[in-house]
């Protein structure tokens, strides 16, 4: 089993003797990573990294896509081993051969993907791989009660406790993963793009926490695409490229385009500076009226003009991916009508959805999105076997690798070859191959839910380079997105709240700040209703 | 590889006289009556050093045929098969008969290409029959534990209904399955005697082999019922003992060791006389053990018990 | 925040109903069973002597399916449990057979069941052999281990009384097996969730990537679960040998569908679709039941059949069209 | 921004040598055995009409095996094969019996298939019942009809040499049964790899969530999955029934866990855990060769299953080790 630890360093007996009732005295552990490498069969991932961390500093690592981010925090973990290098806690080498030995070291993960037991709760999940403080291991339940809660109001929100999270909004989960991370008194967290699919305002409350912890000497390496938050909250920045450190930056003197300059090693035009591409059509591809399935959503009216990029803001829960579902038949809806090029359009399945040419890009993108044991061209195909109307049609290999390849250059994918298991992609990567599954079904309706959760600037540019191409050939696209700023390639965005569309804002007005006070307004009477 | 087995088996040590190699299909390894069977006709031909193998279809027809092809590749001289009806193992008999190679089986019948049979049906159950209607004296309930998927089973369960036809008993029949005979007859047992309490007129248990006849006994223990004859065939060390125990009312001990022997004796000329001699149907000699003739029964068959 | 967990608007009174429908749909159809049956067969199948009959019978099934239910929940899957039943019992009943006293044999039998679990852990973790292949293999050497000790004979005692008091002996009326029943299942329960052990195990069998990502040493859970589950099966083959005073090599052979069915069965009871002992004690009992009243109503085996395989589909299909409508 | 594909490092040979073990792991054990037995037997079992012989034997658990890997496929699983195979087999045979044409007969058993699958599919997706505990209930009932039809009792043809001729008829010296192998094997194959309901079955087992979001029509393709499945086990059956001239109520089970051992085993063959056609005919046939060569060796019983057991551990243990160093 586990080899054992070599050395350990002070702060690791705190960590063990703590128990998730009460935080240890002195938190805190500088971190070396000298050398790193990792090789994936013929692919390298690292190549010789090395980063350092104080204690209470916050490390911010950027990167494209594939750069090995996640990779390195994943070694750190122990989820993956390190061809070669050297991990020292306070100066003392350690072997960190499992996730175990990480959770003993007092290392505290949150990853880029969710990993929660779907059928356990949000406190079942926050506790798992804790240590019994009772003898026998029986569990103290009072006890974790207790600390779930406080690791709530550190993050000033209530989780939900008692629900199986599955049942849960995805930024619900990511509530409860992110409080999972800080259950155990931690010297040390990392944290991979946790606020990749919250709005600002749950953002806002992460970042509180993150100053509560580095004032206690936590120190913090944090991974994110939202460059902006970057610059705000990091004291250092290093920049990652092919796997490789190719340099380090204290934050206050970088700005977003230098950054992204660095990241990307070019000239990327900011979206916010990039209004909608083309002006939309007038003729109305999709009118919704009424549209609704109790409680969740209810009277939902919009229209959706032709080449034209509407967005849709909201809160957590408010219900936009519910309204999404509605839009392709993943819910079946029980209120209103819906005329597609003056058809009446009644989505009962996604099949019949996608048949219209009505696509949904889903928010969850290892659970709803792909077959990640399978390779990227048969993940590619999916969606045009899923519209083939005769299951009897014959498949043509060559053909769909012919496609295959040609997606995985249009989004510059990272990958070694068309027949690559998605599974060993990138997140950001990942999410390329998803949206291109639909896309390849030149569908007339694209609906998008957070199309760029985990996606790098550059990549980020590029798919709202291809959204603006689809919409000037006469595409018609829904956006949803938790980033506001995005939302400036909009024409339009509709503003949802408690499951029903309250306003509709032109593309001008469209601003960060207009959007979040419309989301909020009479926040209050919605949550006694 | 298995080679491990080679030596273990076949003793092949030349004795004097001609030396035959025979293929021998079991039932499942588990069938403790044709097991016996075929561990007398092994120890004798060993003795006569012939070449002997034997396969285990774990009572899979399929195996069973397959087991044959494989002997017919093998070029034996007679192929042993046992319990499954000869007519569903056509296809195996076929091959073997087209090679020249008789097949012997152990109650599973005579057919074209099965020159010879030890009958283990019919003949088993009649005495058995008969003492059961005479206990009850012609009236009262009786509980059969049946098997009709086996033909041995369904012989013995045709006497006993012959015999039983035409008396005042009023008869109650449940199909056991195999595996799990045991466990099943004790629950149909248990019902059963919650139809018939205790003073419900004369009662007995009837069953078409030992096993389930032993699940009634142990029925009737966490019943705590005496009142109930029990009644079986094959005479198992197992069945003998709860004869001996008064448990079970009798068993008819089926002398399978004999006529093991008996047939491998006759081997040769079986093998000489190939596989379109006339069929002919050997019964087996069995001895009804009741607990008063016990110890006779031991004084003849010192080695049952 | 402003996620509200309660759905805004309540809920139509229907969809109530449906929900407890979903919730206790299983056990509905086993109390109409046992209502119908007690109109039927008032006084044969309502009385005292017939319900402990009944528990009785479900008593060594309960067990073997509740130790499958730990493989189960670490999201594995046992196909040994059959042949290590026989195989405790055979070496139980031969070991009494050379004189050793009946609780060393009883424990050398449950020895094997672990020492199968154990091979069974291994070669699945280490070999990294699927589940259903590893145990079927190792199954099969089981069987392959009965012959050579037993020879395929069955190994039945010379004078079985004491042993045979195990399963026959009663305290208050209510014979030992039912106590050992009711017995393990508290502890089962108490482990998969009072333990963190137990909820080790819930997690590798949710997400394995997650619990091993939070420090849970995922293998060392399964084999734990392959451990749990062949002993308990050897348990029960040992008992098994008590019912009857003997053992034979195919003895165990029937409990592998019942088990799966009735813990499957189970998993439908009160939960939606996870594992669980109460549940698992649910479908066996169901099954027992059903079975008790087939025989006391005296069907045709046709009828045997079709009645048991409606039982199930309708136990389970109830609840889970119920939560649907629920959901909807 | 073009693809940055990474420049393919060069890497030990070693690493080289353990992916190719990985991958024919299985079948390096098959040639193994061959080659064994080849040796041990020159003159039995490395003849022609030796492999004629075991190829033969392979058919009827190929197609029944095949067919269990449809439902594999789509992510299921399917208990009722061998009560469909043995209620097919009574059905055919009572019908000719009662002077149907061969054909007919044939041709209602393979319906019975249909049936049966299409009923498996129904109680998994409209009812949503688990499918473990929807086959195993279908299965159970489908028993029940086998004795509500037959008795129990097992159906013999008066003059079954015309149905004989089936399995027993050779074209080119080989029989009917390995050609219908073969055809089957190819039509599987091409129906999925090569058309959109294939594709589709992967998916479908691959993220059934995924699946449904890009159009495919699950529940349907899972129907589907369940009715080849049960049509190739009810063509099992007849074509059992075409070996022994007769059906029997139980002729059929031995089939479900051999199925599933070829099936689980041929998972392990080429790919890493998925099942497809190829991998399970090669399971099925290195079952034959290990039944042959034990026939030909003459082993002893416990031998045999040792035997067995260790084959189906070593066969997937070998390639599972192996990828993981390679990966390494
Ligand atoms: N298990 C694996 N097998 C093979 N290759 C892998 C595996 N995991 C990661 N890789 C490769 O290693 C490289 C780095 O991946 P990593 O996930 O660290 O990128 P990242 O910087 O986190 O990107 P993103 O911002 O999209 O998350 C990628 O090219 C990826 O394809
Ligand atoms: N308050 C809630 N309690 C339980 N489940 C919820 C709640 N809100 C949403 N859900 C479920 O979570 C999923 C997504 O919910 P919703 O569409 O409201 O999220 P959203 O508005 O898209 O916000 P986000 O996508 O950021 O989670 C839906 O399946 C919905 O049923
Ligand atoms: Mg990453
Ligand atoms: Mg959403």
């Amino acid at each position: 089993m586990n080899r054992a630890i070599q050395t350990k360093g002070p702060a690791v007996r705190d960590a063990e003797e703590a128990d998730p009732g009460q935080r240890p005295r002195r938190l805190g552990v500088s971190l070396r990573m000298e050398g790193i490498s990792k090789q994936f069969g013929g692919a390298r991932a690292l190549d010789g990294v090395s980063i350092s961390l104080a204690p209470g500093e916050i490390l911010a690592l950027c990167g494209a896509n594939g750069a090995g981010k996640s990779t390195l925090v994943r070694i750190l973990a122990g989820a993956e081993q390190a061809d070669s290098g050297r991990i020292l806690l306070d100066g003392g080498e350690v072997q960190i051969d499992s996730p175990r030995t990480a959770t003993e070291l007092g290392l505290s993960f949150v990853h880029q993907e969710l990993n929660l037991v779907p059928k356990f709760t949000g406190l079942q999940n926050m506790a798992m791989g804790l240590r019994s403080t009772r003898s026998l291991g029986i569990l103290d339940r009072k006890a974790l009660r207790a600390r779930a809660g406080e690791v709530g109001e550190m993050l000033g929100h209530q989780i939900v406790l008692d629900v199986p999270v599955e049942r849960l909004p995805v930024a619900e989960r990511w509530m409860v993963s992110l409080g999972r991370g800080l259950m155990r008194p931690a010297h040390l967290v990392a944290l991979d793009e946790p606020t990749a699919s919250f709005t600002d305002e749950e953002a806002e409350r992460l970042y509180r926490v993150i100053e509560q912890l580095t004032a206690s000497g936590v120190g913090i390496l944090y991974i994110s695409h939202r460059l902006e938050e970057v610059l705000r909250i990091a004291d250092r920045i290093c920049v990652m490229r092919n796997g490789s450190v190719v340099g380090s930056y204290g934050s206050e003197s970088l700005d977003v385009r230098t950054l992204t300059h660095h990241i990307v090693g070019r000239e990327v035009e900011s979206i916010e500076r990039r209004g909608p591409a083309a002006p939309s059509g007038e003729r109305v591809r999709l009118s919704v009226r009424g549209l609704g399935r109790p409680p969740r959503v209810r009277a939902v009216d919009f229209d959706l003009h032709e080449g034209e990029i509407l967005g849709i803001a909201g809160l957590v829960g408010s219900g936009r991916t519910e309204i999404a579902r509605l839009l392709v038949g993943a819910d079946a809806a029980t209120e209103g009508e819906m005329v597609l090029d003056g058809e009446p359009y009644r989505a009962r399945t996604p099949h019949e959805a996608i048949r219209r040419g009505v696509c949904l890009v889903p928010e969850e993108r290892r659970s709803q999105g792909l077959v990640l044991a399978d390779s990227i061209e048969s993940n590619l195909q999916m969606a045009a076997v899923g519209a083939t109307p005769r299951m009897s049609a014959v498949h043509r290999p060559r053909a769909s690798r012919r496609i295959a390849r040609s997606l995985i250059e249009r989004f510059a994918v990272k990958s070694r070859s068309p027949k690559e298991a998605v599974h060993r992609l990138s997140g950001g990567n990942q999410q390329k191959v998803v949206v291109g599954k639909y896309v390849r079904n030149e569908p007339s309706v694209l609906i998008l839910d957070e199309p760029t959760v985990g996606v790098d600037v550059g990549a980020r540019a590029e798919i709202y380079g291809i959204v603006a191409e689809l919409a000037a050939t006469g595409t018609s696209v829904l956006m949803i997105s938790s980033d506001f700023d995005e939302l400036a390639v909009c024409h339009r965005v509709l503003v949802v709240r408690g499951g029903t569309v309250v306003a509709s804002v032109e593309g001008a007005g469209a601003t960060k700040d207009r959007l979040t006070q419309l989301c909020f307004a009479h926040v209050d009477d919605q949550e006694i209703a | 590889g298995g080679s491990p087995g080679k030596d273990s088996d076949n003793g092949s040590d030349k004795g004097a006289g001609k030396t035959y190699s025979i293929g021998i299909v079991q039932f499942a390894s588990s069938d403790e009556t044709s097991e016996t069977a075929i561990k007398a006709y092994v120890e004798y031909a060993q003795k006569q050093g012939w070449e002997v193998s034997k396969v285990d279809p774990q009572g899979s027809v399929d195996k069973a045929i397959s087991a044959m092809n494989d002997y017919v590749q093998k070029r034996v001289d007679a192929i042993v098969a046992t319990v499954f009806p000869s007519d569903s193992l056509t296809a195996g008999v076929r091959a073997a008969t087209a090679a020249g190679i008789p097949v012997i089986s152990f109650a599973g019948g005579t057919a074209a290409g099965v020159p010879i049979n030890m009958d283990g049906g019919r003949p088993n159950a009649a005495e058995g029959a008969k003492l059961l209607v005479k206990d009850l004296g012609s009236t009262g309930n009786l509980l059969v534990l049946g098997y009709k998927s086996g033909l041995p089973c369904l012989g013995r369960e045709e006497q006993l209904m012959d015999t039983v036809k035409g008396t005042g008993i009023q008869v109650t029949r449940n199909e056991v399955p195999i595996p799990g005979q045991v466990e099943a007859a004790t629950r149909f047992t248990q019902a059963w005697l919650a139809k018939h309490p205790a003073g419900s007129g004369p009662l007995a248990v009837w069953g078409c082999f030992d096993d389930p006849a032993l699940g009634a006994v142990s029925a009737l223990r966490q019943a705590g019922r005496d009142d109930v004859r029990v009644y079986g065939i094959n005479g198992t060390p197992a069945a003998l003992r709860a004869v001996k125990a008064g448990d079970l009312r009798a068993t008819a001990f089926v002398d399978v060791a004999a006529i093991g022997l008996a047939i491998a004796q006759r081997t040769p000329a079986i093998i000489a006389a190939g596989p379109d001699a006339k069929p002919e149907d050997v019964a087996i000699p069995t001895f009804l053990v009741t607990t008063e003739n016990y110890d006779e029964f031991v004084k003849k068959y010192p080695a049952a018990k | 925040m402003i996620t509200t967990l309660q759905p805004p608007i309540a809920q139509p009174w229907s969809a109530h109903l449906w929900q407890r429908l979903g919730r206790y749909g299983a056990l509905i159809m086993l109390a109409t069973l046992i209502v119908v049956m007690s109109v039927l067969e008032p006084d044969t199948f309502a009385t005292g002597s017939n319900v402990v009959n009944v528990l009785n019978q479900s008593a060594l099934s309960a067990v073997i399916a509740m130790g499958l239910t730990f493989t189960l929940v670490t999201g594995e899957f046992d196909l040994s449990i059959g042949s290590t039943a026989s195989l405790a019992g055979v070496i139980a009943c031969t070991l009494m057979l050379d004189d050793v006293s009946i609780p060393l044999a009883i424990l050398a039998g449950v020895a094997v069941g672990v020492v199968i679990g154990l091979l069974n852990g291994l070669v699945v973790t280490v070999l990294g052999v699927n589940a259903l292949v590893a145990t079927l293999g190792i199954g099969t050497v089981a069987v392959g281990a009965n012959y050579a000790i037993a020879g395929g004979l069955p190994v039945s005692l010379r004078d079985p009384d004491a042993f045979l008091q195990i399963s026959l002996g009663r305290f208050a009326g209510i014979p030992y097996p039912v106590y050992i029943m009711v017995g393990l299942a508290v502890l089962a329960w108490l482990l998969l969730n009072r333990t963190v052990l137990g909820q080790s195990m819930q997690a590798v069998g949710g997400n394995a990537v997650a619990a091993s990502l939070s420090g849970i040493r995922v293998n060392r859970v399964r084999v734990i679960g392959f451990v749990i589950c062949g002993t308990l099966a050897a348990l029960t083959g040992v008992l098994l040998a008590t019912r009857t005073g003997s053992a034979a090599v195919s003895a165990g052979d029937t409990y592998l569908l019942a088990a799966f069915a009735a813990a499957f069965f189970g998993s439908a009871v009160l939960r939606d679709g996870q594992f669980h002992i109460l549940g698992t004690i649910v479908g066996v009992v169901t099954v027992a039941v059903g079975f008790n009243a087939i025989a006391l109503l005296g069907m045709e085996t046709y009828w045997q059949y079709l009645f048991q395989g409606v039982v199930l589909i309708v136990g389970v299909g109830v609840g889970t069209v119920a939560r649907r409508r629920a959901a909807a």
